[in-house]
């Protein structure tokens, strides 16, 4: 146990806004995703999907805005997701460390992976 | 997960364990999505042959457990939002649990039958 | 009717390791497990170790883990359970033997939220006015013995024993909705933190455990939604 | 803990709270009722007629200047509660609620009064609660789970205590300048009773053995309202409120018993009338208990004002207070004598009143006398806060202004004699079958009705109980935790509770309050308007003393309700 005898512990009002944030992200990601997996995996199907789809879908700014928007909220939501089960199972100030470490790390990459991909596809000429 | 054996907990108790679990697979999921959406930005080929893989059934197979992940966590995700943002809610929690398995199920049954139809049609 | 009791068993000067013994005995389905566990240390074993004063649920000692689920001893009829009765120490916290743990972190986490009325105002000659309305805006928590039912019984505490636990904010909550006090701030400050309320999942199993029937995760709701809101 | 809070005011003293359970556990916080103080927010009230109830409830053996000083200073106690935030109910207009309660009356007797504060039927949790909390707030270190085993005397003086901490084992010593007992009742003496397995009477056995003298030790209030078999009580306020005893024939007996206030007559005369009721055959089905009668109640009042008692009748009976009457039986409640202590809580060594230096005592184990030979209800948590918080700011001068007590070299000697004695001991008689006899016969012999026979009886009894003990073993012979060592040592102290109760018990021949006697049927003032005072000689007998009652206002009358 790590609180001191009725020592108040810091607040940051981090933990607020990260709380808030699940929840409003949470519930665009209803939306966002649910429609995306509605129409990638019901309407359409992995046996569809090939590159020249995506290459169509792409071609269209509004479904690159909605893919980008909805890539930035899940990484983000399910980072930060990750983050507080990190703070939940990693006790030793080492590993929670590197844990944590390693999931920004990853994230920042993978986000910038996916931006990457959705501002540079080529456009159909 | 040696420490939620045996304890007879509330149905938040599963609800909630499924929620962490479904929300980490996803989260894993979206990563690997990210990497092969990626793969496209290097041409055609390289992508196609990425998308080979989801067709296996073993993959068509963990699809439908995705979505069913999706749903399930997006549906309460929704519940938990309900409670949080809605007092009155907390007098009906237990009602929300059936409410949520219902509206899970109607979501969710209707998907996988479109989605295993194609895997065995 | 023949009762078997499965009790898990620790003695610190002597066991490695925490083992099940089992003991059968005679009962009355209107006994309580209180009655079950004196009879074994009365009767049968002497050494069996645990907490017990008031025996009717109003002292908060003998919190334990009775068939899987956190309870009091005293409060808990043997006819409400299956057989065999298995009883265990609480969950989350250091056993110190048998089925006594370490309290030292739970009132500690309990005394970290100012649990006493703070009021700078001069005092009145008489009491302070407060409408039956506003007493009853935080009746609920002031039922709380501090057994540590809720707390014990929370997967998030489990996973992590420096979150406050459900006890500590059901005892915030009882000062914060208080009218005459006068550092919710203060609390909620403190309840804003990482280790503070934002670590309850609403999993309601603190709610289910309660046995004085206070509706934890709704004082824990407040608690979150006076933070978001600033409101009482 | 109310003496601690006062202490704790004063920032140059050191004060410690040393408790054989958390604090929050105690057994105030069964006290359900409530704490008497004529406030007078319902009706008009006086502490005179709160006084003169008190007096009466005693049978005239309370010191009046003591219930004076009690009963003025009750409003003033009860405001301070509810300044430090003891959440009351409330009156419509935001004052604090009262109710009616046994005994209490208005106009020296007229009609019952709203005078018990509560909050809700758990008034002395919020108390226990409250105090703790406000204990917090003022830094008083705890002790938690340390038994007190012993006190330590330098020569005539108290100079602190010696405790065994559960957690190791160890004995500590606690040298203190002012040492305050506040160990509650001993009400597990008997078989059936209200109070915890933790009340054991240790203080006052501790204190007895050191020569220090317990007064009143014959009168134990049994409390009518047990639920049936279990002892757990019902509160008062469950008749307060409108609650009606009934026997077999669904007759409202105490109509005969107590024609002006019925019910609501103090414990000592509706809990015989339930005996004679029962002995009469009149019990339900012929056995031994009657029945409280709430149905006529609204489910709204029982739920709202009686959550707890109505919460323990369907948990332990299976019963619903609002469909069906509650099976109830006398309860063995409170010990109205204990450790004799003046109105600033010192306690006393003689008839003369001469203090024990730097020794204080407060609350159920203190005998101060306010409540005589029978308490009324919600007597005693005022008792307990009045007195504690004088007995807190005479600590805290007699700290201030004496020099430490010295410490004697063989301070823990005779506390680590017990404790060796039985962890080495490998054989004999197992304590719980000792208690078991103990409060069996107990609860027979020395219980609502005592006679000659059974109490002479109940002696013998007790001498070998007494043997037994000595010879007594136990099964952990551990350091750590030994919760069989501890019952051990309580069941000592029982023992000696048990012998001084029986002794004055049989030495009193009249009836008075919670002692009644079968062959003495009536209250005997020419011979017997006096307390008592037991002495335990260093070889183990008790001497008998006495110690005259203190009348100011009210003479003695006869005690009709
Ligand atoms: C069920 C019930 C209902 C009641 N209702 C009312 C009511 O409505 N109104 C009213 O006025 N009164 C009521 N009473 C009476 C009143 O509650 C008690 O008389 C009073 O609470 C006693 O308080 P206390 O502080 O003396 O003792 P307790 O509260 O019993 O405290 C004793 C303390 O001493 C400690 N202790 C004991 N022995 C040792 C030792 N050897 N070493 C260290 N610590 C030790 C214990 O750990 C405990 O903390 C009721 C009593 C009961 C049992
Ligand atoms: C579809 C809509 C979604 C909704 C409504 C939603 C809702 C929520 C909510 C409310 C929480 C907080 C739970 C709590 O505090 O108890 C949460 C946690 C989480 N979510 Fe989502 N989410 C959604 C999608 C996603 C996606 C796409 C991912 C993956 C990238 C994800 C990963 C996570 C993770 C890892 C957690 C943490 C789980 C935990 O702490 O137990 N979620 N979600
Ligand atoms: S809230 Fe309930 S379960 Fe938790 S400590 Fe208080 S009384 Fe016990
Ligand atoms: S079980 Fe735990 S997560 Fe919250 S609702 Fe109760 S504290
Ligand atoms: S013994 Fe007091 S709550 Fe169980």
């Amino acid at each position: 146990m790590s609180y001191g005898e009725g020592s108040p512990r810091p607040a940051s009002g981090f933990e607020l806004w990260s709380w808030f944030f699940m929840r409003i992200s949470g519930l665009l990601l209803v939306f966002l995703v649910l429609g995306h997996l509605y129409i990638m995996h019901i309407l359409n199907s992995v046996e569809i999907i090939d590159y020249n789809f995506v290459a169509r879908r792409l071609a269209n700014i509004g479904w690159r805005t909605y893919d980008w928007v909805m890539l930035a909220l899940a990484l983000f939501h399910g980072a930060n997701g990750i983050r507080v089960i990190i703070d939940d199972y990693a006790h030793r100030p080492g590993w929670r460390t590197f844990w944590l470490t390693l999931l920004y790390v990853v994230t920042f990459i993978l986000l910038v992976l996916g931006t990457v991909v959705l501002v540079t596809f080529p456009f159909p000429a | 997960m040696g420490l939620y054996r045996g304890y007879r907990g509330s149905q938040g108790q599963w609800a909630w364990m499924l929620h962490r679990l479904s929300g980490v697979g996803i989260m894993l999921f979206l990563m690997m999505h990210i990497v092969d959406t990626f793969l496209a930005g290097f041409g055609p080929q390289v992508y196609d042959h990425v998308m080979a893989i989801y067709r296996a059934p073993l993959f068509m197979v963990l699809e439908v457990v995705l979505v069913g992940g999706v749903v399930y966590h997006a549906v309460n995700g929704l519940r938990v939002i309900i409670i949080d943002f809605w007092p009155n809610a907390l007098r009906w929690h237990k009602s929300l649990i059936v409410a949520e398995v219902i509206v899970f199920l109607v979501l969710f049954i209707p998907a996988a039958v479109i989605m295993l139809g194609r895997l065995f049609g | 009717m023949q009762v078997t009791l499965r009790i898990r068993r620790y003695n610190p000067e002597q066991d490695r390791e925490p083992h099940w013994e089992e003991y059968r005995l005679e009962a009355d389905p209107t006994d309580r497990v209180l009655d079950l566990l004196n009879r074994v240390k009365w009767e049968v074993d002497g050494t069996l170790a645990y907490r017990r004063s008031c025996a009717h649920g109003v002292c908060g000692s003998d919190a334990m883990i009775i068939n899987g689920k956190a309870r009091l001893a005293c409060k808990t009829l043997v006819k409400e359970l299956s057989q065999p009765i298995t009883v265990e120490p609480m969950r989350g916290f250091r056993v110190k033997k048998d089925l006594i743990v370490d309290f030292t972190g739970f009132f500690a986490a309990y005394r970290s939220i100012k649990p006493y009325l703070i009021n700078h105002d001069p005092e009145p000659e008489r009491e302070r006015l407060q409408s039956p309305h506003d007493r009853e805006r935080f009746d609920d928590t002031t039922k709380c013995i501090l057994c540590g039912c809720c707390t014990t019984s929370c997967p998030s505490f489990w996973a992590n024993p420096d979150y406050v636990g459900p006890a500590a904010i059901v005892n915030a909550h009882r000062f914060i909705f208080d009218s005459r006090d006068q550092a919710a701030d203060e609390r909620l400050r403190i309840l804003n933190s990482r280790d503070g309320v934002w670590r309850c999942r609403t999993i309601f199993n603190c709610t289910e455990a309660c046995p004085r029937g206070i509706e934890v995760t709704r004082a824990i709701q407040e608690v979150k939604r006076a933070i978001l809101l600033g409101q009482r | 803990m109310r003496a601690a809070v006062e202490l704790a005011k004063y920032p140059d003293l050191k004060v410690a709270v040393v408790s054989k359970l958390y604090p929050s556990r105690s057994h105030t916080g069964a006290a359900q009722g409530g704490i008497g103080a004529a406030l007078g927010n319902i009706e008009e009230d006086h502490w005179e007629w709160h006084m003169f109830d008190t007096v009466k409830g005693s049978d005239y053996l309370g010191d009046q200047d003591a219930i004076e000083v009690m009963c003025k200073e009750a409003p003033e106690a009860v405001y301070e509660l509810e300044h430090m935030g003891l959440p009351f109910s409330r009156t419509e207009d935001g004052r604090i609620n009262q109710r009616r309660f046994g005994g209490h009356t208005k106009e020296f007797g007229k009609a019952p009064v709203h005078r018990s504060c509560f909050a809700a039927d758990r008034t002395g949790h919020m108390i226990l609660q409250t105090l703790y909390q406000q204990s917090i707030k003022h830094g008083v270190r705890f002790f938690d789970e340390f038994h007190v085993v012993d006190l330590i005397m330098d020569g005539r003086r108290v100079a602190g205590v010696v405790a065994i901490e559960l957690a190791t084992g160890d004995l500590h010593v606690f040298h203190a300048k002012a040492t305050l007992f506040a160990t509650g009742g001993a009400g597990r003496m008997f078989k059936v009773t209200s109070n915890a397995l933790a009340l054991t009477g240790d203080g006052l056995a501790i204190a007895f053995r050191h020569g220090i003298p317990l007064e009143d030790m014959e009168f134990f209030q049994f409390h009518p309202t047990g639920i049936y078999r279990l002892g757990i009580l019902i509160t008062e306020g469950a008749r307060g409120e409108g609650g009606i005893l009934r026997n077999r024939h669904g007759e409202r007996f105490m109509e005969r018993y107590a024609p002006t206030i019925k019910d609501l007559a103090p414990r000592d005369v509706v809990s015989r009338a339930i005996y004679l009721e029962i002995r009469e055959g009149r019990g339900i089905d012929g056995k031994d208990y009657v029945h409280l009668d709430l149905t006529h109640l609204s489910r709204d009042i029982i739920e709202t004002r009686l959550p707890d008692i109505t919460d323990f009748v369907r948990t332990y009976l299976g019963i619903d207070p609002v469909e069906e009457p509650i099976p109830i039986q006398p309860t063995a409640h409170y010990e109205m004598g204990g450790i004799p202590t003046d109105v600033d809580g010192r306690v006393i060594w003689d008839a003369q009143n001469t203090p024990v230096e730097g020794f204080y005592a407060a609350g159920e184990c203190a005998c101060v006398s306010v409540h005589g030979a029978n308490r009324l209800g919600t007597n005693s948590l005022l008792d307990l806060v009045v007195f504690g918080r004088r007995a807190g700011r005479h600590m805290a001068r007699y700290a201030r202004e004496s020099d430490w007590p010295a410490l004697p070299g063989d301070a823990t000697d005779w506390a680590r004699e017990q404790v060796e004695r039985f962890l080495t001991r490998q054989k004999g008689e197992k304590i719980g079958a000792i208690r078991a006899r103990l409060q069996e016969e107990m609860m027979d012999k020395a219980g609502v009705f005592r006679t000659e026979e059974g109490l002479t009886e109940m002696e013998g009894i007790l001498k070998e109980l007494e043997a037994q003990y000595q010879e007594a073993a136990i099964d952990d012979r551990g350091r750590m935790y030994n919760t069989d060592l501890l019952e051990a040592l309580e069941l000592g102290n029982l023992l000696e509770c048990a012998r001084a109760t029986v002794v004055a018990a049989r030495n009193r021949k009249e009836s008075r309050g919670g002692h009644a006697r079968e062959d003495y049927p009536k209250r005997d003032d020419a011979n017997w308007l006096k307390h008592t005072l037991l002495y335990r000689e260093p070889d183990g007998s008790v001497r008998i003393d006495y110690k005259p009652v203190v009348i100011t206002r009210f003479q003695p009358q006869e005690r009709k309700y």
